[in-house]
């Protein structure tokens, strides 16, 4: 019953505040691990939002390269270095229960979202309808953007290099 | 061509001092002062041998520069210039002489400067080329500031870059005023000149006139100056070393003044026309202000910079007179002023180089011991407060007689500056040479007797025998 | 063209856009300074893909994806001075950075 | 040529001089300095007999051509020219003879003095520059004449320049006299700009052409006459120490005596007078400045004689008498009887540079002491420079047949008719007159009569050349009233007619005969204590004193003058000075440069190194633009 | 449809050919890699990117007098681009010299100093060419990127990771800012390429509007970051001065033509750019930049920071150009731009060449390892004039370059700007130069100045040993004076060609 009164707008307003509120928690959060989770959330969002605006192949690429990826090097980072807590003091105390709560209350609504969307056959078809099909991105990007992604290519060694520059241990003298 | 030859051969010269100083000490006031003298020979001769008279612009040289904005560079003689180089000559051979004892340190890269500012100067006076104008214009500007800067005394970077900015942002303006001058002769005739006689022929609206003559009056009257722009001047003149006074008050103010003649007056007619009052507002305020601010100076050299303020007042007064006898009398003025000026600077830079102090109160009654320079101090003041028989009498004289012609307010206040001159004229001579003797100095060298007598018969030749500079018409 | 106005798309980029930004100022954590920019790119990344979608072509999400490397790349490098900054400082406050000034 | 060569002997024997000051022993320099003055003395007699003889009765000289002043009346030549006639041959003559025996007086008097040679040289560039002066034939060549009398003069008032008060002096009176040049050279231009001429003779031809003529002037024509008047006036008034420009002279006795007696007795301080009798021709055609020469001449001879009553330096006493005997001439001038005024100023040069020598003389004896109430008794100790005194008093009063008494006489019989002066000027000439005798019988008592008021020995020294220049000196004044000067082609004529129709009072003249006489009845009585040994009994010598009467001594200071320009234009002038000796323009230029300093403080300041402020200010940047370009 | 035209223009040979030198600087970082796994050795890596950016260098010139080309849609060649290329090229190269001078004290090998200054040239070389707002911003970011590795390198040195982390983050957030402006942009137009021409209707429709203004703002506010003009500037002086030395060059010089040039780039093709408003916002940037940026200059005693807030000033000045563009006068306005912005390049690359050998020189060996002289102050320069007046005579050059004085290429560059501005009836905007140019003056001088004070500092003599830095110091005082007084020279290079 509740598939039938749902359209792709109010939808995609519903996954919208999601990712507001996600992020909002992110930058306001005191907890850096929570922060992330809540970071991941609005990603989730973002991507269902790509979805409704007919990208799935975006929707894809947010969930695994965003939230599968990047967002996985900062978990690293974290661990790395035991960041706790965050030494702010505009950040608020607040209670880890609640936190979990709000997020899991913001993911449940995705996933809501996510059945609906799947069960709903005419929300299906009217993204079918004006979809930006993963094929038409393919041939752009080996079409006309080729070079660009090459460029990308060279960013990314960049972003290597750096990082290794600033990574790598300090040497006293010895030969590398 | 030679004149290119002559500021090449300065250029180099000055190269060659540098380096020969280096080499064997005090050999670049050797070879300064004979290329000075050679190269002031070789240019009377070629004015004299030249064929075609000079009542109105010759050019010499034109030859394309820049092709990208129709650049050229193009030098020409008139009579105006022929004098005003005479004069640079002549004040170049007194700057050497009295650098002679007074510059000890580096002395290499200052005859360096020396000889660059010079050439600038004679670029300056014979470029036809607006572009080549103000680059003469600018390049005259380093070395000097440079002499200021790296000879002066204790306040010497603060009075260089006071110097330097003042004129420098005026001639900012020049230039805007030269380049739109420049593209409207591309509107007006199809193609982009900055040529001086091009421009000329251009026949441009008041409107726009009255705008771009406010540029170049701009640059000029801080050159000359006037008031209320002079004040970079008693700086500059008191920090620089004796040479560079001498140069700016003898020759770099005239830049001033050739400017205002020739790219002001002659280029803009109607629209300075219509500007005099003003110019001539200011002119009577400079002369009298200049007085007394000359006046209330304790510094020999401030009080003699002042001085020049009141004086280049009148050139500038003359020449807004539209008048003929005006128009000689601003010329001679220049002229006297140059050489007096010059004079009572070089005097000045004796009396530091004795008592190391430009302090009126700490001179007084140096006649007792110095009788010679003491009689030259007061010719030279006697110029500087226009005696009659001196050249700046006449120059005044002519200035006064014209304005009086045709704005006698004008005149008469101008002529206030007479009383306010005799007495500045009277405490510099009489606190620094009469009075309780002070101290005890040694008289004049014979170096310094001769630039002392060669001014002071200049001054008196000119003043008995004006006719030297009165048979010119200077293009009137 | 999908039901979803442009407008309401760009306003909601713009939303997490200014989001994002507020984290990077506020935050003296450097590691949320880093997350907002991510929070940041991903709503330019929401921007180019309702532009996309309204104007029903690829590039939006051709740039989506490069922007992602972009992400990528700064998160790389970031969090590499994170570690120097961690070694030098023992801190992460962004506030201890001015040393250079005036 | 004769005439060309006349300035150039002074000029030679200058040049000698000064090139080899020091080197020249005394005898050597006063040889060539006197020397060069007496051939100038003798060219000059020369020259006198050649004009009397000579047909046309001026001699003219070109000597080079100075420069040419093109107006829109044509081309106006200037040269450097003399010319003589009768008014300049008078002057050139009193000042190469009178010169030539000041010369003599001085070679004695400053025969110890250490710059002997500077200051003979001083003098012979005086000479050379009062020649130019008196026979420049255009108003340039004149005014450096002008000029350079006024440096002389300035050079030899501060020729002991090491006591700052001659110095000041010096440039007082250089000061003093150059406001007057400044009003007489815009007199010039005035006169070239409606002219269109600076030669003098060419001046006088074209306006009495025009004003002798039925046309008449235009409005404009006279009212230019009348200011260029007004302006050459002023020139001559600072030159000759008239009112309201008087105050210099009574401080330039600080210069040697003999300077004193040669420029501001004899010669200099009478170029004013020249310079108007030169101008009459436009004088002429201005009667209210004819009338006010005539007031100014009056009042200065009054308020001069009033003063010389109260003073005590004797030399300053003779001084004010000098500035009231040109008031005389000034008068005579305004009253348009030129040639009585160019007589007394020819008599006036011999008599007051008499005075002025003698008194030289005794300053000299008594050690230059110089205040009379220190002398006294001289009478008897100095005889012959007593005598001589007497002989040069009795002519500044005038006394009947001396050489004063006819130009004064001359004078005052033209007052009374006189269109531009009248009688009451007269009657201010007469009160003159008395005045003149009791201060001359004043002097007369306290440095001659009465007991020795001073203690130290007489240095008399009986140098031969000081005697012969006194007594020539006194010889002319006693007889140089016989002398008769004829300026009937000089001075252009004006209702002569009515001169000859002389119908006036005649007990004018017995008056002005007698008013000498009261004066010295009067004074023999006032001054009783100066003239008597009041302490003959007792053997304490009562010193006299100069009245403490606060008239009296407001009289001294010069009637008050002094400190009334000193109020009115010397303080705020020097107040001014000191007020903006940093130049305000010049601070304001500077507080620019100041301004933006502040600004640059204020933007380090935000250049604070903060990471999260650089990011704000990223924003707030941003929305401040959109601001803008939203609105 | 444009975009689909573009990518049937597949990349035959010819086109290839026409970005060769971006190629040859690409294959060189993909053989540097490889160089590093066979062999590390400091002068064999330095060696090779010399020999790369040389021999691309070379292949750049031959495209100086090109016709446009597009290569695909994202890059386009023209002359100018190549100019702009070429400029970017040779000031790498002088600091790659300087760059070598100071690393190879240092034990450790730095491979990846070279690449990342071989990626930093690559993506100027793709900004000068691109064609495309996604060219543009991949070349934006990987030079920012590859700048923010070698902005904190030296990480001995106590600023390393201060500027490093102030020119992430700044250029990070700038960059997206950037980015959501061309969002925006791309979200009105529906096109990302330059030489699309977008109907003018389009900014007229009413809900967009806003959108579509902000996103321009966003867009030119991302590029003034890079340009560091006024006020989105801070970053510039606290970088200048963390950097090392060559890496501060670099800034000063690559991406600031670089990005110049691919901002007139934008404003040529796209009208839009050119809307009243948008003019009036570069216009209160410019005014700002010149004024605050001479302002925040004076009394600065360090020389990296004073001549980052010259910067600043300089940005301002050649802003003008930009403002006063009009159609008709392309050419003339591509003169301008490049011929000030290589007089900029040759007075920053003198001035810091001076600065390097003072360092290298004034640093003190510790142990075996050399400590780095980190500030370099004005006070290090006294009485340079006496001890080396080379290096003086290049420095004061360089200066009087700056401050735009004649006889120097920046007065030619000055008299370009205010012709260009005196056409336009800019009155108020050379009233703001001339008054900020007279600022300048203030501080440039005092340079000078000190130059010719009595020596007594630094222990710093000439080496003898340093032939090629007396060579380079001495060709570029010739080329200053002989491009400062036949400024044709270069501009004859600048060719025109139909856009």
């Amino acid at each position: 019953m509740l598939t039938d009164l749902a359209t792709i707008d109010s939808l995609f307003y519903l996954a919208a505040t999601v990712a507001v509120i996600a992020s909002l928690k992110v930058v306001t959060g005191s907890n850096t691990v929570h922060a992330l989770l809540y970071l991941v959330v609005s990603l989730l969002a973002v991507a269902v939002c790509f979805y409704l605006m007919g990208a799935p192949f975006a929707a894809g690429l947010e969930v695994i390269v965003y939230a599968g990826a990047i967002l996985v090097l900062f978990v690293f980072a974290v661990l790395m270095f035991g960041l706790g807590k965050d030494e702010t003091i505009n950040a608020p105390k607040s209670k880890s229960v609640t936190n979990m709560f709000g997020a899991m209350l913001l993911a449940f609504a995705l996933l809501l979202e996510l059945t609906v969307i799947i069960n709903n056959a005419q929300i299906q078809q009217t993204l079918q309808a004006n979809v930006v099909s993963s094929k038409a991105v393919g041939i752009m990007l080996y079409g006309p953007y080729l070079l660009a992604v090459e460029i990308a290519s060279f960013l990314l060694l960049a972003g290597l290099l750096a990082g290794y520059h600033y990574a790598k241990p300090d040497v006293q003298g010895s030969q590398l | 061509m030679t004149l290119t030859f002559i500021m090449l051969v300065l250029l180099f010269t000055g190269a060659l001092a540098w380096f020969s100083e280096n080499r064997w000490q005090g050999s670049a006031k050797w070879l300064a002062l004979i290329v000075l003298a050679l190269l002031a020979t070789v240019f009377t001769i070629f004015v004299i041998s030249y064929d075609q008279p000079f009542e109105n612009l010759q050019v010499l040289t034109r030859v394309s520069w820049i092709q990208t904005f129709n650049i050229e560079y193009s030098i020409a003689l008139d009579q105006l210039s022929i004098v005003l180089i005479t004069l640079t000559w002549l004040l170049a051979i007194i700057c050497v002489l009295v650098s002679w004892q007074e510059i000890k340190q580096k002395a290499g890269f200052y005859y360096f400067n020396l000889l660059a500012t010079i050439a600038g100067i004679i670029g300056v006076f014979v470029a036809v080329d607006m572009f080549l104008f103000f680059f003469f214009w600018e390049v005259m500007l380093l070395p000097m500031t440079a002499i200021i800067a790296i000879w002066g005394h204790e306040k010497r970077h603060f009075a260089a870059l006071k110097f330097f900015i003042f004129t420098q942002v005026s001639s900012l303006l020049m230039l805007v005023a030269i380049i739109a001058t420049g593209y409207f002769h591309l509107l007006a005739t199809g193609e982009l000149s900055f040529h001086y006689l091009d421009w000329l022929a251009l026949d441009m609206p008041l409107s726009l006139t009255q705008y771009l003559m406010l540029g170049f009056f701009i640059a000029f009257a801080v050159k000359l100056p006037s008031v209320p722009v002079h004040s970079w001047l008693p700086d500059a003149h008191t920090q620089a070393p004796t040479a560079g006074s001498v140069l700016l008050a003898g020759v770099l103010l005239k830049t001033g003044a050739y400017g205002l003649i020739r790219f002001v007056i002659f280029l803009f007619p109607q629209a300075s026309m219509q500007f005099a009052p003003i110019a001539a507002t200011l002119a009577v305020i400079s002369i009298v202000y200049g007085a007394k601010m000359a006046f209330a100076q304790q510094d020999f050299k401030r009080l003699v910079a002042y001085s020049s303020i009141s004086h280049m007042g009148f050139v500038m007064l003359a020449l807004f007179a539209f008048n003929s006898i005006a128009f000689q009398g601003a010329i001679i003025t220049m002229i006297a002023h140059g050489l007096s000026s010059a004079a009572l600077f070089s005097m000045a830079g004796m009396i530091y180089l004795r008592i190391h102090s430009r302090n009126l109160t700490d001179m007084g009654g140096f006649w007792q011991s110095a009788p010679r320079m003491g009689g030259f101090a007061l010719a030279f003041a006697g110029a500087a407060f226009g005696l009659p028989g001196l050249a700046n009498f006449i120059g005044e004289f002519f200035s006064l007689v014209g304005v009086f012609q045709v704005m006698p307010t004008f005149a008469i206040i101008a002529a206030l500056g007479l009383i306010g001159s005799a007495i500045y004229g009277m405490v510099l001579f009489q606190s620094s040479f009469q009075g309780t003797a002070k101290q005890e100095i040694l008289d004049l060298s014979h170096r310094e007797l001769l630039i002392c007598s060669s001014l002071f018969l200049m001054l008196l030749v000119i003043g008995l025998y004006p006719n030297l500079l009165l048979n010119f018409s200077f293009g009137v | 063209m999908t039901t979803i106005p442009l407008f309401h798309v760009l306003v909601l980029s713009s939303l997490l856009f200014a989001i994002g930004f507020i984290g990077v100022v506020a935050r003296k954590n450097t590691l949320f300074i880093l997350m907002s920019l991510e929070v940041m790119l991903n709503a330019v990344g929401v921007a180019f893909i309702g532009a996309g979608s309204a104007w029903q072509q690829a590039d939006g999400q051709v740039m989506f994806i490069l922007i992602l490397t972009l992400a990528a790349a700064e998160v790389a490098v970031g969090l590499a001075l994170l570690i120097r900054m961690q070694k030098k400082y023992r801190s992460l406050d962004i506030d201890l950075l001015n040393e250079m000034r005036g | 040529m004769l005439l060309a060569s006349l300035p150039f002997y002074p000029l030679v024997s200058f040049l000698l001089l000064i090139l080899f000051a020091k080197r020249l022993s005394w005898r050597l320099a006063s040889a060539i300095s006197v020397g060069a003055m007496a051939l100038t003395a003798l060219v000059c007699g020369l020259l006198v007999f050649e004009l009397s003889n000579s047909s046309s009765h001026f001699i003219n000289v070109d000597l080079w051509h100075w420069f040419s002043l093109s107006s829109q009346q044509g081309m106006a030549e200037v040269n450097v020219s003399f010319y003589l006639d009768g008014l300049s041959a008078v002057m050139i003559s009193v000042v190469s003879g009178v010169g030539f025996l000041i010369h003599l007086f001085a070679a004695a008097y400053m025969k110890g003095d250490a710059n002997f040679s500077r200051f003979m040289a001083y003098m012979n560039l005086f000479i050379v520059a009062m020649l130019i002066l008196v026979l420049a034939d255009n108003l340039v060549l004149l005014y450096l004449g002008w000029e350079g009398v006024g440096l002389c003069s300035f050079l030899l008032i501060g020729f002991w320049y090491q006591e700052q008060a001659n110095v000041l002096a010096a440039r007082k009176a250089f000061i003093v006299t150059r406001i007057g040049d400044t009003s007489m050279a815009i007199g010039l231009f005035w006169l070239f700009s409606s002219f269109g001429q600076l030669n003098i003779t060419a001046v006088s031809e074209l306006i009495q052409g025009v004003g002798g003529s039925e046309i008449g002037f235009s409005l404009q024509e006279s009212t230019d006459i009348y200011w260029i008047a007004l302006l050459l006036l002023g020139g001559a008034v600072g030159k000759s120490a008239q009112l309201p420009l008087q105050t210099w002279l009574p401080d330039a006795m600080a210069g040697p005596t003999p300077v004193s007696a040669l420029i501001h007795a004899a010669t200099m301080v009478t170029a004013g007078v020249y310079l108007i009798a030169r101008m009459h021709s436009v004088f002429l055609f201005a009667p209210e400045v004819m009338n006010y020469v005539a007031w100014l001449g009056a009042i200065t001879l009054l308020l001069a004689g009033l003063a010389a009553l109260a003073q005590t330096d004797i030399k300053r006493v003779l001084a004010y008498s000098t500035m009231s005997q040109i008031g005389y001439m000034m008068l005579a001038l305004g009253a348009g009887a030129w040639s009585a005024g160019v007589f007394h100023l020819m008599t006036h040069a011999f008599f007051k540079a008499l005075l002025f020598l003698t008194a030289g003389a005794v300053i000299l004896a008594l050690h230059h002491q110089q205040n009379i109430f220190k002398m006294g008794g001289l009478l008897k100790r100095l005889p012959f420079e007593s005598a001589l005194f007497v002989v040069g008093l009795i002519c500044l009063m005038a006394l009947p047949g001396t050489s004063g008494f006819f130009s004064k006489e001359a004078i005052i019989a033209e007052l009374w008719l006189s269109t531009t002066a009248g009688p009451a000027l007269w009657w201010c000439a007469i009160v003159g007159a008395l005045l003149t005798s009791i201060y001359s019988c004043r002097l007369f008592f306290l440095a001659f009569l009465g007991n020795e008021r001073f203690s130290e020995e007489l240095h008399i020294e009986k140098a031969s050349l000081m005697r012969s220049a006194l007594l020539i000196l006194a010889l002319l004044s006693l007889f140089g009233g016989l002398i008769s000067l004829d300026f009937s082609e000089v001075f252009f004529k004006i209702k002569a007619e009515e001169l000859i129709s002389v119908n006036e009072p005649l007990w004018l003249h017995t008056i002005a005969i007698a008013t000498p006489f009261v004066g010295i009845l009067f004074s023999w009585f006032y001054f009783k204590n100066y003239r008597v040994d009041s302490n003959l009994e007792d053997g304490i010598k009562t010193n006299l004193t100069a009245s403490k009467h606060r008239f009296a001594i407001f009289c001294r200071n010069g009637l008050g003058f002094d400190s009334l320009y000193d109020a009115l234009l010397i303080k705020p002038y020097q107040l001014l000075a000191k007020l903006n000796r940093r130049d305000f323009i010049d601070q304001a230029m500077m507080s620019t440069a100041w301004y933006v300093g502040l600004w640059h403080d204020v933007m380090t300041m935000i250049q604070n190194g903060s990471l999260r402020w650089y990011l704000a200010a990223f924003g707030l940047a941003i929305m401040a633009l959109v601001g803008v370009s939203i609105l | 449809m444009l975009t689909t035209a573009h990518s049937q223009a597949s990349l035959n040979i010819d086109i290839i050919s026409v970005i060769l030198p971006q190629l040859i600087i690409a294959f060189g970082i993909a053989l540097a890699l490889l160089l590093v796994a066979w062999k590390r050795s400091q002068r064999t890596i330095a060696l090779f990117t010399g020999a790369v950016m040389l021999i691309a260098l070379a292949a750049n010139f031959s495209l100086l007098t090109i016709q446009p080309t597009a290569v695909t849609q994202l890059l386009k060649v023209d002359s100018y681009s190549a100019f702009a290329f070429s400029l970017v090229l040779i000031s790498a190269l002088v600091s790659l010299h300087m760059s070598h001078q100071f690393l190879k004290a240092h034990i450790e090998v730095h491979d990846e100093y070279y690449l990342l200054l071989m990626l930093l040239v690559l993506g100027a070389g793709i900004l000068v060419t691109s064609n495309h707002f996604a060219s543009l911003f991949l070349g934006f970011e990987l030079l920012s990127i590859s700048l923010v590795g070698l902005v904190g390198y030296h990480r001995e040195s106590n600023f390393s990771v201060e500027s490093g982390f102030k020119y992430l983050v700044l250029s990070a957030t700038a960059s997206s800012f950037m980015l959501l402006g061309i969002a925006f942009i791309y979200s009105v137009t529906g096109n990302m390429s330059f030489d699309a021409n977008v109907p003018n209707e389009i900014y007229h429709q009413q809900n967009l509007r806003l959108f579509f203004e902000v996103g321009i703002l966003l867009f030119i506010s991302g590029i003034a970051f890079k340009l560091s003009i006024a006020p989105f500037h801070f970053w510039t002086p606290d970088v200048y001065q963390g950097a090392p030395t060559p890496v501060t060059l670099l800034m000063a010089t690559i991406s600031k033509v670089a990005m110049f040039v691919v901002l007139v780039k934008c404003v040529v093709a796209q009208n839009y750019l050119l809307y009243d408003n948008v003019q009036l916002l570069l216009m209160i940037l410019a005014v700002a930049s010149m004024l605050m940026g001479n302002i925040l200059a004076l009394k600065q005693q360090n020389l990296k920071r004073l001549i980052g807030y010259s910067s600043i000033a300089h940005m301002g000045y050649l802003l003008i150009v930009v403002i006063v563009l009009s159609g008709e006068s392309l050419s003339f306005t591509w003169q301008s731009v490049l011929f000030y912005l290589s007089a900029y390049v040759v007075a920053n690359l003198s001035i810091f060449m001076v600065m390097a050998a003072i360092q290298s020189q004034c640093s003190s060996k510790v142990g075996q390892l050399l400590h780095y002289k980190e500030e370099l102050l004005l006070s290090d320069l006294r009485g340079l004039f006496w001890r080396i007046p080379s290096h003086a005579l290049l420095v004061i050059l360089a200066v009087l370059s700056l401050a735009g004085i004649p006889l120097t290429m920046g007065f030619i560059g000055k008299f370009y700007i205010l012709s260009q501005a005196t056409i336009a009836h800019a009155w108020w905007l050379i009233v703001t130069l001339v008054i900020g140019s007279g600022i300048g003056l203030a501080y440039y001088l005092p340079i000078i100045f000190t130059l010719f004070e009595k020596e007594d500092c630094t222990e710093f003599k000439a080496n003898k040993r340093a032939i090629i830095e007396h060579v380079l110091v001495y060709s570029f005082i010739i080329i200053g004076l002989v491009l400062g007084i036949f400024p044709d020279v270069v501009s004859q290079f600048i060719v025109s060609n139909p856009m």
